[in-house]
């Protein structure tokens, strides 16, 4: 029994998920890369650049995910604004995408992008400048969410901010910047945000070569994440981290200062939420306000409690299940898909609070206590 | 005008003062000082919540290395005392030192757990999702900032601390159990176990048998006792048995201030005392 | 209308058959004109006749007015409950043989309706109802042409009422101050006198003059302005207040049922906008089932509407919520799907499209103060029933013995649950109250917004502000809070912009929150942690 | 174990995406990109019905070349994103011959590179601000110039108007228009002071100030009139406003271009009668065609309330011109049909013929409407012919010298007629 009890304690069981997750998650995406790339389009194993795009998409939602359960499933935070860092992320690419566009644009305009010339406006805003450099657009696509996060994570925290009033409180950070991104004066393409991108370092978004090597860099990239924040939470911080989660007074009184770790703990999640953006974008083809309503950061969170909090393979495996649900759902049943979704939302709460994972764990806790029993009796 | 004139020269004066210098040239004093035996120092202590007045011109002093019982009825200020002390809430006037050079009442709780003063709460609060293990290992007496938490291992010396403290507690076979499975006296044991892995010059104990068997309590007993000397103690407990058991000095509080303090005996033969705290167990005697 | 329609038919009558006679022709030309060419006709009958003509003109502004297909003469077009029926203009005599196959409508277009409302002001000027008199004047301060004024002229010294008086007063000033070739002193006298005067026309008149030719007059005209613009603004103040309080009555509505189930119950309810929205669309269906009666409708859609989504509210916590006591953080994920759900539900059965509701004839149009400042009456009635259902439940909370357990589980839920209080039958019956407050919210939305499926999405966000902002748990808090962020909102607006204001409004509640982590007015005491 | 789980469960999902679509050659598939859910359901789930609607009757008719026409609905759920996604799922897995779709800007410029991408052909329905023109996309909608332009017109020439109030919701489509008609306006010279220019955020519910502000406006003498470009939710509180503070239509007639029969279903126009809107189509124009339709649309939705609308019109010339062109052409081809789409003409169901140009914009009457209180417009005004769908505005600096021209030689959406270039095309 204690051996159970001491397997199923988070931190050390979901480590065991590391090296066979990335194994099929790199073998998988090559595979499917090869199959795209290799074989005739009539081919049975041909994956279509459709389903490439498509599992791309999911990569960078599990990415996101990952972000999400580090700080609400390890620390206890709740955010409800991570759509937020994510959007952030994603428009320091599209700006970068948007100056790439050059003098292509319908308008023929070498510097300012089009719906600036119909705007008629007549110079480039002083915060699109230098987003023509692929690696300081980069730096903005992390450097933003991370200053953002730690800004607000230094207020909240610092003044023990918590529980409900922190989510309703990051609900109304996503939901600022959703109505100021919706302005066509801040410049960032109002409603209709940044699109109509043409290519990426010099290559054509709309090559499948491009789209395949975007995949299989969100695929690594999310791998390395991955194993980097398993080792952060193996480590010592990560005990602490849930130390914090379970008994916050407790932790304190033993002495560590718990707002400076949930601070850059908050602020490591935000930069990962603002890479999957950076990568959704290219992908995606478009970028606007509507990734900072709060309904997707709700959304975000749906992912992680299906798949599992607290372990970051549920995470993960939940951003991929709900999504791939979500595309089946509008394409067989589009009017009814709300309602599955909603039902999901709600049994999984209701039945399966540790989430897939959870079930899992349970499941293989009765076989063993079974298999433990049989040769006594 | 000129008054402001003074003001400002009064102010440069107290800024360019002789006799000190400016606390951020101080250096950083790590060491307790207990140049005369004086390990904590409480005065005029004032706080109430919305009218209720919790503590009230409250002075208490304790020797290093002493074993201190407070007791007295729900209400009295025990607990919120310690809150005090450990920086949970803040009062409304008075000051509170640790040693000669620590004043606690600038301190948040992390840094006073720092300098060394342990906490156990009334209802034991561990770790539940973590194991006994690692329960202990958290509050070893480390570098607590968070890149040196994140880059440090276990050390040998770290991982034999742990065991004889797994040792001390008794809880060396279930080293790997959930602090969530453990029962509700083992998890007493637990947090007494915490305080002792970050070995604290001041450990303040909120009731710590309660819901314990007897022979726990006579273990309680032995170990608090056996802390006493190279460490100081504070033990806040209801049950008169064990207070006797342990005691060297008792505090009565009474209605946010000391009422009485000295041995068991004195303080059971003093009249205020059995008034407001014994004097229904009086009164019942008499009538049995 | 339709009623004062027949009265002035009644009126007419005894002088009746002499004017239909004369206006015979002139009916068939108006029945046979181009939309273009109706103007000179109706000054033919406007001048050709008396009060009589008044039904036929109100008729043909509210475009009632038809004509028989076969003998093209005009007829009226009734709504008496329910069944349109037609009738003669000036007699109300009824044709009950008519249907619409029979009849065609004559067209109206703006120009038309213009004429129209000035041709009744006119001919209203010798109406015996003084109040009729004074509006008619009113309405033609804006068009002072010649006959006008000889009309006001001639009525002036006969005039006993004062107001009306002073209404023509005011119109005669204006002439003599516009007239040019009239002496200067007697037109600054004028000017002096439509000092006091808030009309937009007088305003537009002094602007006008205050660059007349004679430095004199633009003397007189500019300072008139002023005193005018001082009192305007001050106006303009009480307008803006209103606007804000108007606003915060609305954010307080929406979000006090919320403050029930978050702040007493601490689930974080995030169907609570679907709530709301379950109440407007019972608005809706009430209408639906008694469309003669949109009226009363209301009085019928509240206790209704608390019902529904009362009802709705504690199957919720009877299936959902009761099983995630104490893990609000999970109620959040659980009511968001449950609002997937409802509003999907909505789509459904009521389609996508917004649903109409009309606004009861009591509720629509506004209180004119002054000329500069007139309150919407839907507004002021809003106001008025947010503040009633506050004390509502603020006397429901304090004085019932529901409203002591309520308290007694939100402080204490064990101890209660020692005490024996019921907490589930507590529970369920707290979160039935917040919806159905909620659904009565969505009746006085109803008035004010569309009734669609997103409805309730709309105000969720502000809803979680407000009850933050104030303080969970602190129904005062929620209503300071709303009124606040209500009037901020409102005063920000003309220099920002809204959407600005909008942003800037959250921005502040969000460093608000810093400074006082648990709102305007905490919970004290131990029992808070 | 766990590693089998694992497998099963991203192969599982994996394997299902990576399964063929079968290639049903029997039928011609018409792709429908309609939100169903979200907030653009309200506007777009007629237009669904609607192309439904067309495929049953062309069906009736015994198809297209001899095929069976299959209608194939997605909902991409107002999420932008989701429409490029969704797009490509039709034209890759269903490889659907056309789409018919969007109705936001945002989300047909989201979609569009897809389009181009993959060469697949749609039908835009919705009046929009123009400043576009891609190879595969038709405009059935009004161009500003088909809408904006003779409404304001109609106000200065027949209601003497002077001072313009431009209210509008702040994304691209008022944005756009309004500068163009800012532009206009002073050509016409009317004074920087009158004019008026109003943004508010989606589904604006609070319209106190602003309405009491544009009364202010108003007050000052001179006729005024508000240009209306606000979008569908936020305008029923607006007239539910307008109508409280007692701002008739003899005072300050407002022209909406986004409001339509389907709007005033979900409000009591009484006080609204005599307030404008500006369409191309109107449910209450009476000429044979539209009774058809209108008898179709509420037969099919089974709904004798159902009302019709601009958008569904232009819909139903797409699809008209769609399926002539196709058997025109003979094929479903894509450029054989582009190419047969320019010069197709259509009856409209307000009378007249409209015509697609060469810039992938419609020739159509324009009319201005009065709403009535039974929820319908009565056409007060029309302009005498049909007018040219423009793709560029003439009024905007940027695009002043841009034409669209997709026959040979020229062949391009953006042609700069001074440095006689064609920038941006993704083909």
């Amino acid at each position: 029994m204690t051996r159970l009890m001491k397997y199923f304690s988070e931190g050390r069981t979901s480590g065991k998920h590391t090296l066979p997750f990335v194994v099929i998650l790199l073998g998988v995406t090559i595979l499917a890369s090869a199959a795209n790339l290799f074989l005739p389009a009539d081919s049975a194993l041909y994956v279509s650049t459709y389903t490439i795009t498509l599992l791309g998409k999911y990569l960078c939602y599990a990415m996101l995910a990952l972000a999400v359960d580090i700080i609400w499933g390890y620390c206890g935070i709740l955010s409800l604004g991570h759509g937020a860092f994510f959007a952030l992320g994603g428009y320091a690419m599209g700006m970068y995408l948007m100056r790439q566009i050059g003098d292509r644009g319908v308008y023929g305009n070498p510097l300012l992008p089009d719906f600036m010339v119909f705007l008629d406006w007549k110079e480039l805003p002083w915060f699109w400048l230098g987003m023509d450099q692929f690696w300081f657009a980069m730096l903005m696509a992390v450097l933003v969410p991370g200053v953002l996060a730690f800004v607000f994570g230094w207020l909240a925290f610092r003044s023990r901010v918590t529980g409900v009033y922190l989510s309703i409180m990051t609900q109304a950070l996503t939901y600022a910047l959703l109505l100021a991104f919706f302005r066509n004066e801040m410049g960032f393409g109002g409603n209709n945000g940044l699109t109509d991108f043409k290519e990426i370092l010099g290559f054509n978004l709309q090559a499948d070569s491009t789209r395949v090597a975007l995949f299989l860099i969100t695929a690594i990239l999310l791998a390395v994440i991955f194993v980097v924040s398993q080792k952060i939470l193996s480590s010592r911080l990560g005990k602490v981290v849930l130390a914090i989660r379970d008994s916050e007074s407790r932790s304190r009184f033993i002495g560590y200062r718990t707002d400076r770790y949930k601070v850059w703990l908050f602020v490591y999640s935000a930069v990962i939420a603002g890479i999957a953006g950076a990568l959704y974008v290219p992908q995606v083809g478009i970028i606007n306000p509507g990734e900072f309503s709060p309904i997707n950061s709700i959304e975000m969170v749906i992912w992680v409690a299906v798949g599992g909090r607290g372990t970051l393979i549920g995470a993960v495996i939940g951003a991929l299940l709900v999504n791939y649900a979500k595309t089946r759902f509008t394409a067989i049943m589009p009017d009814a898909w709300l309602f599955a979704l909603g039902a999901m939302f709600v049994l999984v709460t209701l039945y399966l609070p540790k989430g897939l994972m959870g079930l899992y764990g349970q499941l293989k806790a009765k076989r063993n206590t079974v298999m433990n029993k049989e040769p006594q009796a | 005008m000129s008054a402001l004139a003074l003001n400002g020269l009064e102010s440069t004066r107290e800024f360019f003062r002789r006799d000190q210098v400016w606390p951020f040239l101080a250096p950083e004093q790590a060491q307790v000082n207990v140049g005369n035996q004086m390990i904590l120092y409480v005065e005029d202590l004032n706080l109430s919540f919305d009218g209720f007045k919790a503590l009230n011109n409250l002075n208490l002093y304790i020797n290093d290395g002493e074993l201190r019982c407070l007791i007295g009825a729900n209400g009295a200020g025990k607990t919120t005392l310690m809150d005090v002390i450990t920086g949970k809430t803040q009062c409304d006037s008075g000051t509170v030192y640790f040693g000669q050079n620590h004043n606690l009442l600038n301190k948040d709780e992390a840094e006073i757990a720092q300098l060394g003063i342990g906490r156990k709460f009334q209802k034991p609060t561990v770790f539940e999702e973590q194991t006994v293990f690692d329960n202990l290992e958290l509050s070893l007496k480390t570098d607590k900032r968070v890149l040196p938490t994140l880059f440090s291992r276990l050390t040998p010396t770290q991982i034999d601390r742990i065991d004889d403290v797994l040792k001390t507690i008794g809880l060396a076979k279930h080293r790997f159990m959930l602090a969530g499975a453990l029962s509700h006296g083992q998890k007493q044991w637990l947090e007494i176990g915490m305080l002792l892995a970050a070995d604290p010059r001041l450990l303040l104990i909120d009731e710590p048998v309660a819901g314990m068997t007897a022979q726990e309590t006579e273990r309680t007993a032995e170990l608090l006792t056996s802390l006493a000397g190279e460490r100081t103690v504070i033990v806040v407990e209801h049950d008169m048995e064990f207070v006797r058991s342990i005691a060297r000095t008792v505090t009565v509080l009474h209605q946010g201030s000391v009422l009485a303090e000295g041995t068991m005996d004195q303080i059971q033969s003093n009249k205020d005392v059995i008034e407001v705290y014994l004097g229904e167990e009086a009164a019942g005697e008499e009538i049995a | 209308m339709a009623l004062c329609c027949c009265l002035f038919g009644l009126f007419s009558l005894p002088s009746f058959a002499v004017e239909s006679t004369s206006l015979d022709p002139l009916l068939a030309d108006l029945v046979d004109a181009k939309i273009s060419k109706m103007v000179p006709i109706l000054d033919k009958i406007e001048k050709a006749s008396d009060e009589t003509v008044l039904p036929l003109f109100r008729t043909l502004l509210n475009g009632d007015l038809y004509y028989i297909k076969s003998t093209k003469q005009v007829v009226g077009q009734f709504d008496t409950n329910g069944e349109t029926l037609y009738k003669d203009v000036f007699t109300g005599q009824a044709h009950p043989a008519l249907t619409k196959r029979d009849v065609k409508k004559i067209r109206v277009n703006n120009t038309l309706r213009g004429y129209l409302r000035n041709a009744i002001a006119r001919i209203q000027l010798t109406s015996k109802n003084s109040s009729v008199r004074e509006s008619a004047v009113r309405e033609l301060l804006s068009k002072l042409d010649d006959d006008t004024v000889d009309i006001l002229e001639r009525l002036y010294p006969h005039e006993t009422n004062k107001k009306v008086k002073q209404a023509m007063g005011l119109a005669l000033a204006m002439n003599t101050a516009s007239q040019t070739q009239l002496a200067v002193s007697n037109r600054i006298a004028a000017i002096d006198t439509l000092a006091d005067s808030l009309e937009n026309d007088v305003r537009n008149l002094l602007t006008t003059l205050s660059n007349d030719e004679n430095p004199a007059i633009q003397e007189a005209s500019k300072a008139a302005l002023d005193t005018i613009a001082q009192r305007a603004n001050r106006f303009a103040f009480v307008d803006q207040l209103f606007f804000g309080l108007s606003l915060g009555s609305v954010l307080l509505l929406a979000s006090i049922g919320l403050a029930i189930t978050f702040g007493v119950m601490g689930v974080i309810n995030m169907a609570h906008g679907e709530m709301i929205m379950l109440g407007a669309y019972t608005t809706y269906v009430v209408q639906l089932i008694m469309p003669n009666y949109i009226d009363y409708s209301i009085w019928v859609a509240i206790p209704a509407a608390f019902l529904v989504s009362g009802l709705m509210g504690v199957l919720i916590e009877r299936l959902v919520i009761r099983h995630l006591h104490g893990r609000p953080l999970e109620t959040l994920l659980a009511t968001f799907g449950i609002s997937l759900i409802l509003q999907q539900l909505v789509r459904t059965i009521f389609s996508p499209l917004n649903r109409q509701v009309s606004t009861p004839s009591w509720m629509s149009g506004s209180w004119e103060i002054n000329p500069v400042l007139s309150l919407t009456l839907n507004r002021l009635y809003i106001l008025a029933f947010a503040l009633l259902v506050f004390i509502a439940l603020v006397i429901i909370l304090k004085k019932t013995s529901l409203g002591l357990n309520v308290r007694a589980v939100s402080q204490n839920r064990n101890m209660a649950k020692a005490m024996g209080v019921k907490t589930n039958w507590v529970d369920a019956m707290t979160f039935g109250l917040g919806s159905g407050i909620a659904g009565i919210a969505g009746v006085a939305l109803s008035q004010l917004t569309n009734v669609g499926p997103n409805l309730g999405q709309a105000y969720i966000i502000d809803s979680f502000m407000v009850v933050v902002f104030g303080g969970v748990g602190n129904l005062l808090g929620t209503l300071v809070a709303a009124f606040t962020l209500g009037i901020a909102t409102k005063f920000l607006e003309p220099t920002t912009g809204a959407v600005l204001a909008a942003i800037l409004v959250l921005v502040f509640i969000i460093l608000f929150i810093q400074k006082r982590p648990k709102g305007l007015f905490p919970q004290k005491g131990r029992a808070a942690e | 174990m766990k590693i089998k789980t694992l497998t099963s469960a991203i192969v599982l999902s994996g394997a299902t995406l990576i399964a063929l679509p079968s290639l049903a050659a029997e039928t011609i598939k018409v792709g429908v990109l309609h939100s169903l859910s979200g907030t653009m359901a309200i506007s777009e789930t007629t237009l669904k019905d609607t192309v439904l609607m067309m495929v049953d009757d062309q069906n009736k008719k015994g198809g297209l070349l001899g095929k069976k026409l299959e209608a194939i609905v997605v909902d991409p759920a107002s999420n932008w994103p989701l429409f490029a996604e969704k797009g490509r799922e039709l034209l890759t897995k269903d490889k659907v011959d056309v789409i018919f779709g969007s109705w936001t800007s945002v989300s047909r410029k989201s979609v569009l590179p897809v389009l181009e991408e993959l060469n697949g052909l749609m039908f835009y329905p919705v009046q929009y601000e123009g400043e576009e023109s891609s190879k595969n996309v038709f405009y059935t909608g009004a161009a500003p110039n088909q809408q904006a332009i003779p409404a304001v017109d109609y106000l200065m020439n027949d209601l003497g108007v002077e001072r313009f109030v431009l209210a509008g919701t702040d994304y691209v489509y008022p944005r756009t228009t309004n500068k163009i008609l800012e532009a206009y306006l002073k050509a016409k010279g009317v004074a920087a002071k009158d004019i008026m220019i109003n943004y508010t955020p989606f589904g604006h519910s609070d319209w106190q100030s602003i309405v009491s502000d544009v009364k202010k406006f108003g007050s000052e003498g001179k006729k005024t009139a508000v240009v209306s470009t606000i979008n569908g939710d936020a305008n029923i509180p607006f007239y539910k406003e307008l109508g409280n503070q007692g701002i008739s239509a003899e005072d300050i007639p407002v022209v909406a271009f986004s409001v339509g029969e389907e709007e005033l279903s979900g409000l009591d126009t009484k006080p609204l009668v005599g307030h404008l809107a500006a369409w191309n189509y109107f449910q209450s124009v009476e000429t044979p065609e539209n009774e058809a339709f209108i008898k179709a649309w509420k037969a099919y939705t089974k709904n004798p309330k159902r009302v019709t609308n601009d958008p569904m019109e232009a819909t139903y010339i797409g699809f008209k011109m769609w399926a002539n062109a196709v058997t025109q052409a003979g094929t479903t081809d894509v450029d054989a049909v582009e190419q047969a789409m320019i010069g197709q003409k259509t009856p409209n169901l307000t009378g007249g013929i409209a015509v697609m140009n060469k810039n992938h914009h419609l020739s159509k009457p324009v009319l201005i409407g009065e709403i009535q209180d039974n929820g319908q417009f009565e056409v007060v005004w029309e302009t005498d012919g049909v007018v040219a769908g423009d793709a560029w505005s003439d009024f905007l600096p940027g695009s002043k010298d841009l034409i669209s021209d997709w026959t040979a030689p020229i062949k391009c959406g953006n042609y700069n007629t001074k440095t006689k270039t064609c920038s941006g095309q993704n083909y």
